[in-house]
């Protein structure tokens, strides 16, 4: 079904050989089985450089699951990964991070013990010298507004708070991709319309690329450049927000009628 | 952080010391430390020396139990292997020792003793992590592996078991295992047993401090960052598998330094030290002082030991066993943390002025 | 049903809850909603039992439930719905909808079939471990589950999260059928727009622990008055 | 941290101190508590008596808890702090072996009063118990003339154990018996099922068995219920764990023990003793043969700090040395001089079906082995412990 | 082999799965089921096995002293459940090291209590003959024993509803009271089943090994240890196979060799197996069956 789909097959021009591309991310024929359960099936997704790409499709139709083939915490059944040229398929999550690719938990997941200065220390004494630990904290805090925080651990930040730390921690490794599973679920409106500014304050200020997962298709509205639509485990559409949405058949299986 | 603006040399010196992943980083803390090592320092003064040459295991052991403190508190490792590289190291140095004579075999017997325990927690380490083997089951896989070697080396019995000179012995245990010594040939110094005790209390405070350089540096914030969240450190481009390997190797080295100096203390040692309850005592001190406490493990090894030692009747089993279970139903944390608390709420009620703390209140 | 008078709740020393008045009448569909960690989860395990209140009473079906525990309150006819994906991950999914039984006695509860009735995907997953379900699947099953007891008062806490926008309407409509069928009161908590507007016929707006204003059907049907309360 | 203060016993008192370090937990527990019992009493007899040289006798008895690092601990700690002027201490060879190296460094005068394998030949240590040679020489023989020369052994796998298989071989050899099948087991072990089915492949005519500590009984339990009626010879039951009191009838049936004790010795001056050990300790469990040796020896070295007139260890030691003769329960027995061992009533204790036990066979046996193999330590006070294997070729 | 040898090597597989089998469930049902590592869990087995000989003593028959064993166990697991083990749920490490001090409070006061052993009581049935070998009867029985205990398990935890209210009161507490489970009780009745169990083995053990004494129940631990992980979180599916491979491995090296030899191959397999299955026999079969529910 998917690969008779001709928006697919324009992304299929693959550059086997590992040649780069303007494409930073492109998966071929992604497939991975949980214990003989398909959860995805061929999968040929490409994103370009610096683009904010976001995945939409029904509960269970393996967004999730290609986001972690991607971060490298699953591994795929068959099918292949490129990044930025280089097959990364059988690299481990922590050299796929190396390489630029930052993920973001739905869930806030930070360090508990350790103050904003200290959770972010985890990510910068990656990439930059103990001397810098405490400018780039603080530029870092800065962009984010947080800077009043530096020494509050996480239990006493707000929701919101958290959810910018993380987004801060991830930044802090200077990615080239993000991956982001559903930064918005439970957020109120007004938050919801936050993080939806620093994304694209960042897309425009460090050219970064983005994957986002999310079902609340007004966010995607605001932030997207394209969307693909998953549909069990196959890509079912692509396209713009606008043509994805008035696709009746994206009606039928993921928006509903309403909206 | 000091409220002392002109202490900045004494800052600057304890600055790679301190840090978030240990608990102790006050004026008074260091206060404490001082006076808990003069005192462990003086004791041979104050006790003479037979009785420090006789102590000198509680210091051995307390290593032992910082090695297992290391890996549990630091990177979420519950090993109750600790002994087994503890005592693999004990008995190369024994074969070494007892083949090599002269002061030659001690040295060496050292250096190879230390180097089997490594290599083994390396092993070990590259066996469980590699293969995705976890929390609960990782703590069981290491018990086993002591238990394997229990059961192994009570077979040795016989004459076919011996190594060159050194016979392993079996149920017996491996004697006359030589004393501390460094050099070559004749030409060395040999380590009596009363100085025993400050070889062992040096070998301690240096492997204290050092770890507290370690676990406050950039290795020791990706070892922690691994115990609360190892997926989403991983994220951050960490290797937490590797990380988790680097630091069970090197609490194996740990343990396998304080084997040689258990060996060399005792001139002895058999297979009894595999067994459950031997690998089961760093786990009471750690758990029992602070798991996250280096300092706080120390205390509680010492402490306990001494409690065991003092009781022996019929009843001390009953106390050391109903005070584990009193600790960990009062103070899950650990002792040393849990004093800290104290000791903050008091200061932060009271007056800014730092109690010097009796040596029991080592907080780490 | 269900009235709530004067509630202060609290973890530990820290005060969440203050002055809590609400009253629900059988048939009602309240819906509860407010900017994230302002107490609204607090509340609804208050409501269900699994914290105690410092004071004020709780009133369910006419008795005083203040002090019962939420196995107690269950059995009587509260459903839960946790927020997040609390289903059992370990149980299969099947055995997920028969701790639905425990909440009532056997003859008194909803069947399976009328539960796969309502969620089509959760009969085909009756034999998968529900840890393994997607999210908005697990979602799903929790508020299965909760149906099978049958209860008097259902109880949601952010039914929508995370769930696809077709099944969140399809839920709406569930909710609304169950309203009406089975004449079971209903209390969720929610930020979703839709949801609120769709399905509550009354709704509270919290923040800062309290209650700061009651939204009738009139006012709901603006989407301004309505997101101004989730934006609050 | 502050030392002292809690000291067991009496550290503080300068009287005379012996040390008994017995174990009362553990493996040996069931060994070891009754001989630190008798110990006990045999103090108490002293004290009751006016003391040793007129000073009342303290004790330094902590429980070692059959671990063997903390009967060095002990040991060193009964030396040197408590400065004790006799130890009797260990159920186990390997106690012994442990801490043997602490006794002769310091050349302590010590008793070891567990029945071995025979051998050791040390300045200041005396062997209280019989040796390998004097019990399997007492039964090994008797069986092989009761029930044929086909001999399976069966022992503990540690020196004790080891040796005690090499003096069956020699044995055997000079029976013209056979050993047609030897396992030695590890201690604690306690599943013998293939053991058994490896004895009844063999079909001996009897089993020596040298089986040590609590989970080696499994195998006589085990014996019974797989039926297996082979008969048994051995060195180690009944007079030590009391196998034939714990264990339900008949897992003891036709078992030999050589034994130069135990508490079913039907004579008066035994009848005496074990009154007033169960007077003393009304809830214990059994008189041991070990209990025995213990109880004798302590009365032997009173004896002998009278004739000395001083605690004086040296001067005690050349005292014993003199040769003494003690009464003791099982009968009067004498110290060997040249071996520091004791020469020993030994019987054949049979168990039958219903584990009642009768003695036979007595013999008045010396330790023989130390003197062909030339340990003469008034004239050579060495510290060795020689083995069969290095004088037999049979081995 | 021959024939005879067959069975010899057949009788020590049954006796070794009856033990690892027996040995396991009570810790498998305590720390499957609710994360308790019980590290007491011998001294639970030597409760039962002092009950049931002492009872016998008294003159009560057999199987009536073996009631008496498991009621006992039950008793005593209530009441440690209802002091300590209750604040250590969701504390699986801490559980251990409490439990560890228990052990050594229960081995000791054992010891103050009851001496250094106990009169034993004889193993009924007596011996299977064959050829010039034989085989107690009894010993051979327990591993139908520990089949019937494994299946009654089995119904208990996926048939009834009591064992879907246990299974998911150790999942999410909370979500288990809010359904209306009476959480309290569940842990209670789960534990007391665990230490049942634990009775139960001790009770059957009683007249099988040598008289009881204080050490009796560290005999169990290290193989209910290893057959807990190499069986994995379900006990259900896991313990009966673990019982069964353990088992297999340890028989047919201690015929080869000795018993040595069979623990040692034992404990080894063990490592492998949770090297290569990480979540154990349980972990491999629900993999098998997912892809093969899928795949019909
Ligand atoms: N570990 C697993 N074992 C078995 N099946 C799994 C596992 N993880 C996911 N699945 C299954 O794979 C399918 C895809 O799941 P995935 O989590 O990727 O969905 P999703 O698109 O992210 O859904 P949602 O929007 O609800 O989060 C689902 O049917 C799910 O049940
Ligand atoms: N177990 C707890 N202990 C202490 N404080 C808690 C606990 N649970 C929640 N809180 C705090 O109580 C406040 C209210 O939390 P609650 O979960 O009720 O918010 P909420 O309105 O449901 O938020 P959300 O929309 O994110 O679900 C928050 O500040 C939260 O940090
Ligand atoms: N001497 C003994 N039995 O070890
Ligand atoms: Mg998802
Ligand atoms: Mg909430």
């Amino acid at each position: 079904m998917a690969a008779s789909d001709p928006t697919v097959k324009t992304t299929r021009a693959v550059d086997e050989t590992g040649e780069r591309s303007s494409r930073i991310l492109q998966t071929r024929d992604l497939h991975k089985e949980f214990g003989g359960l398909t959860a995805t099936d061929t999968v040929d997704f490409a994103v370009e450089e610096g683009e904010l790409r976001c995945l939409i499709g029904p509960n269970g139709a393996g967004k999730s699951t290609v986001l972690n083939l991607i971060t490298g915490q699953l591994e795929p059944t068959a099918g292949s990964i490129y990044y930025d040229g280089i097959d990364i398929t059988s690299l481990p999550s922590h050299e796929r991070v190396d390489r630029g690719i930052s993920m973001k938990f739905q869930v806030p997941t930070l360090y508990e013990d350790l103050t904003a200065r200290q959770n972010l220390r985890i990510p910068l004494q990656r990439i930059v010298d103990a001397a810098e630990f405490e400018t780039r904290t603080r530029e870092l805090l800065a962009q984010f507004d947080l800077l009043a925080e530096i020494d509050e651990t996480p239990a006493t930040l707000s929701h919101g708070q958290q959810q910018r730390l993380e987004i801060a921690m991830a930044m802090a490794l200077e990615p080239t991709l993000m991956l982001l599973d559903e930064p918005v679920a439970g957020l109120s409106v007004e938050e919801t319309a936050e993080v939806a500014e620093l994304l694209r304050t960042i897309r425009a200020q460090e050219g970064v690329a983005f994957i986002v997962i999310e079902h609340d298709i007004d966010f995607v509205e605001t932030i997207a450049d394209r969307v693909t639509v998953l549909d069990q485990g196959s890509i079912f559409t692509e396209g713009t927000i606008e043509e994805v949405k008035t696709d009746p058949a994206v009606r039928r299986i993921y928006l509903g009628e309403e909206t | 952080m000091s409220s002392e603006p002109n202490s900045s040399l004494l800052e600057r010196v304890r600055s790679p010391f301190e840090g978030p992943n240990t608990l102790g980083n006050s004026n008074g803390f260091w206060l404490t430390f001082g006076v808990g090592v003069v005192s462990l320092a003086l004791y041979p003064v104050l006790f003479g020396t037979y009785a420090a040459g006789e102590r000198a295991v509680f210091l051995v052991y307390a290593l032992l139990g910082v090695s297992l403190c290391f890996v549990w508190g630091f990177c979420g490792i519950l090993s109750f292997g600790q002994v087994a590289f503890f005592g693999v190291s004990g008995y190369t140095f024994g074969i070494v020792g007892l083949n090599v004579s002269s002061y030659t075999g001690v040295t060496l017997g050292i250096v190879a003793g230390i180097a089997v325990a490594t290599l083994f927690a390396a092993a070990l380490g590259y066996f469980m992590f590699y293969g995705g083997v976890r929390d609960v089951y990782v703590t069981i896989i290491t018990l086993v592996v002591a238990l394997v070697l229990k059961t192994f080396m009570d077979q040795t019995a016989g004459g076919e078991w011996a190594v060159g000179e050194a016979e392993l012995g079996g149920f017996n245990g491996m004697r006359n295992i030589p004393n501390l010594a460094i050099g070559v040939g004749d030409i060395g110094i040999e380590v009596s047993r009363a100085m025993h005790y400050y070889v062992a209390l040096a070998a301690l405070i240096g492997v204290y401090l050092g770890l507290r350089v370690l676990v406050n540096g950039r290795f020791g914030y990706a070892m922690v960052a691994t115990l609360e969240d190892e997926t989403r450190t991983e994220m951050f481009g960490y290797n937490t598998t590797f990380i988790k390997l680097v630091t069970f190797t090197l609490g194996g080295a740990l343990a396998g330094l304080s084997g040689v100096l258990y060996v060399t203390w005792g001139n002895y040692i058999n297979p009894q030290q595999f067994a459950i309850t031997a690998a089961s005592m760093p786990v009471i001190w750690a758990s029992i002082g602070g798991r996250d406490s280096i300092a706080g493990t120390i205390a509680a090894a010492i402490v306990l030991q001494w409690i065991e030692l003092q009781l022996s009747g019929e009843w001390a089993l009953v106390i050391v066993g109903s005070l584990l279970v009193f600790v960990i139903l009062v103070m899950p944390e650990g002792i040393a943390p849990r004093l800290r608390t104290f000791v903050l709420d008091r200061q932060s009620s009271s007056e800014p002025t730092t109690t010097p703390a009796t040596t029991e209140e080592v907080t780490d | 049903m269900l009235d709530l008078t004067d509630v202060h709740v609290s973890y530990g020393t820290t005060p969440i809850l203050h002055d809590i008045d609400i009253t629900v009448d059988p048939g009602e569909i309240i819906g509860i909603m407010g900017k994230n960690g302002v107490g609204k989860t607090t509340l609804i395990k208050a409501v269900m039992g699994l914290l105690e209140v410092d004071a004020g009473t709780i009133t369910f079906d006419g008795d005083d439930v203040t002090s019962t525990g939420a196995a107690v309150r269950a059995r009587r006819g509260m459903g839960y719905i946790p927020q997040g994906r609390d289903v059992f991950p370990e149980l299969t999914v099947e055995e997920n909808l028969r701790m639905g039984e425990t909440i009532h006695a056997a003859d008194d509860r909803l069947q399976y079939e009328a539960v796969y009735d309502f969620f089509p995907i959760l009969e085909e997953r009756q034999s998968q471990t529900a840890g393994t379900l997607s999210g908005g699947q697990q979602q799903l099953l929790a508020i299965g589950r909760a149906l099978i007891g049958n209860p008097k008062l259902l109880v949601l806490d952010e039914p929508s999260e995370g769930v696809q926008p077709s099944i969140v309407q399809d839920i709406t409509r569930d909710l609304q059928r169950v309203n009406e069928e089975l004449e079971t009161t209903i209390i969720f908590v929610e930020q979703n727009l839709h949801v609120v507007q769709h399905l509550a016929e009354r709704c509270y707006a919290i923040d800062k622990g309290t209650i700061v204003d009651e939204l009738g059907s009139d006012r709901l049907e603006s989407r301004e008055a309505v997101t101004e309360y989730l934006a609050v | 941290l502050s030392e002292g203060g809690i000291l067991n016993g009496s550290g503080g008192s300068d009287g005379p101190m012996i040390g008994v370090l017995e174990d009362r937990s553990g493996e040996f527990a069931l060994n070891g508590t009754a001989k630190w019992q008798a110990s006990l009493l045999a103090v108490e007899e002293l004290n009751a008596d006016g003391g040793v040289l007129g000073e009342e006798l303290d004790v330094y008895d902590p429980d070692p808890q059959s671990d063997n690092q903390r009967y060095q601990e002990l040991t060193r700690e009964a030396l040197n702090r408590e400065g004790v002027d006799a130890l009797w201490a260990g159920y186990s060879s390997a106690t012994r072996e442990a801490i043997r190296p602490i006794i002769n460094e310091e050349e302590q005068l010590y008793f070891y009063t567990t029945q071995y394998e025979g051998g050791v030949c040390d300045r200041t240590t005396f062997a209280m118990g019989a040796t390998a040679r004097q019990q399997l020489g007492a039964v090994i023989p008797y069986m092989i003339e009761e029930y044929g020369p086909r001999i399976y052994t069966i022992a503990a796998d540690y020196n004790f154990g080891q040796i005690s298989g090499d003096w069956v071989r020699l044995l055997a050899d000079e029976h013209d018996a056979e050993v047609v099948g030897e396992e030695f087991i590890p201690l604690g072990e306690t599943d013998f099922g293939s053991t058994i089915n490896a004895i009844q492949g063999e079909d001996p005519d009897f089993i020596a068995s040298m089986l040590v500590g609590d989970g080696h009984a499994n195998f006589y339990e085990q014996r019974a219920d797989n039926e297996l009626d082979v008969p048994m010879a051995s060195s180690t039951t009944m007079a030590q764990g009391y196998e034939h009191r714990r264990l339900d009838p008949p897992a003891l049936e036709d078992m030999y023990v050589g034994v130069n004790y135990m508490e079913e010795l039907e004579t008066d001056r035994n009848a005496a003793f074990v009154d007033a050990f169960y007077e003393q300790f009304p809830d214990a469990d059994y008189l041991n043969q070990e209990a025995q040796n213990n109880y004798f020896s302590i009365h032997m070295w009173a004896e002998a700090v009278e004739a000395a007139g001083t605690f004086d260890q040296e001067a005690v030691i050349a005292e014993l040395e003199d040769g003494i003769e003690v009464e003791a329960p099982e009968g009067d027995v004498e110290l060997d001089p040249e071996t520091h061992h004791m020469t020993h009533h030994m019987r054949i204790g049979r168990a039958d079906g219903e584990h009642e036990v009768t003695f036979s066979d007595e013999q008045y046996i010396e330790p023989s082995f130390l003197h062909e193999v030339g340990c003469n330590l008034p004239d050579d006070p060495e510290q060795t412990q020689y083995e069969p294997d290095e004088f037999y070729d049979e081995i | 082999m021959n024939g005879y040898e067959l069975l010899n090597v057949t009788f020590q597989f049954l006796e070794s799965f009856a033990f690892i089998v027996l040995a396991t469930v009570g810790l498998a049902v305590i720390f499957g089921m609710m994360g308790i590592i019980n590290l007491a869990h011998g001294e639970f087995i030597l409760v039962g096995a002092y009950a049931t000989t002492l009872s016998a003593h008294q003159g009560l028959p057999l199987p009536a002293a073996m009631l008496v064993g498991v009621v006992a166990t039950t008793i005593f697991g209530i009441v440690l459940e209802r002091t300590i083990i209750r604040r250590l749920y969701g504390r699986l490490l801490d559980s251990m090291v409490a439990t560890f001090g228990i052990s050594l409070v229960l081995v000791q006061l054992t010891r103050i209590l009851f001496g250094n052993s106990i009169d034993q009581v004889s193993t009924p049935f007596g011996a299977i003959s064959y050829g010039s070998y034989s085989y107690s009867l009894y010993r051979v029985l327990l591993a139908g024993a520990a089949i019937a205990t494994l299946l009654g398990l089995y119904l208990l935890f996926t048939r009834t509803a009591f064992g879907i209210r246990a299974r998911a009161t150790i999942q999410d507490e909370e979500t288990a009271r809010s359904m209306g489970v009476d959480t309290d009780r569940m842990y209670m009745s789960t534990f007391a089943i665990g230490s049942a169990l634990a009775g139960l083995t001790g009770a059957l053990y009683a007249p099988a090994r040598a008289s009881p004494t204080p050490e009796f129940g560290s005999e169990f631990l290290v193989d209910a240890f290893v057959a807990v992980v190499v069986g994995g979180p379900s006990v259900l599916v896991g313990t009966p196979l673990a019982g069964g491979f353990l088992g297999l491995i340890e028989a047919f090296f201690t015929f080869q060799w000795t018993q040595f030899i069979g623990t040692v191959a034992m404990l080894v397999a063990a490592i492998v197996m949770i090297r290569l299955l990480p979540d154990g026999f349980s972990g491999l079969v629900e993999s098998v069956r997912t892809s093969w529910r899928e795949s019909e």
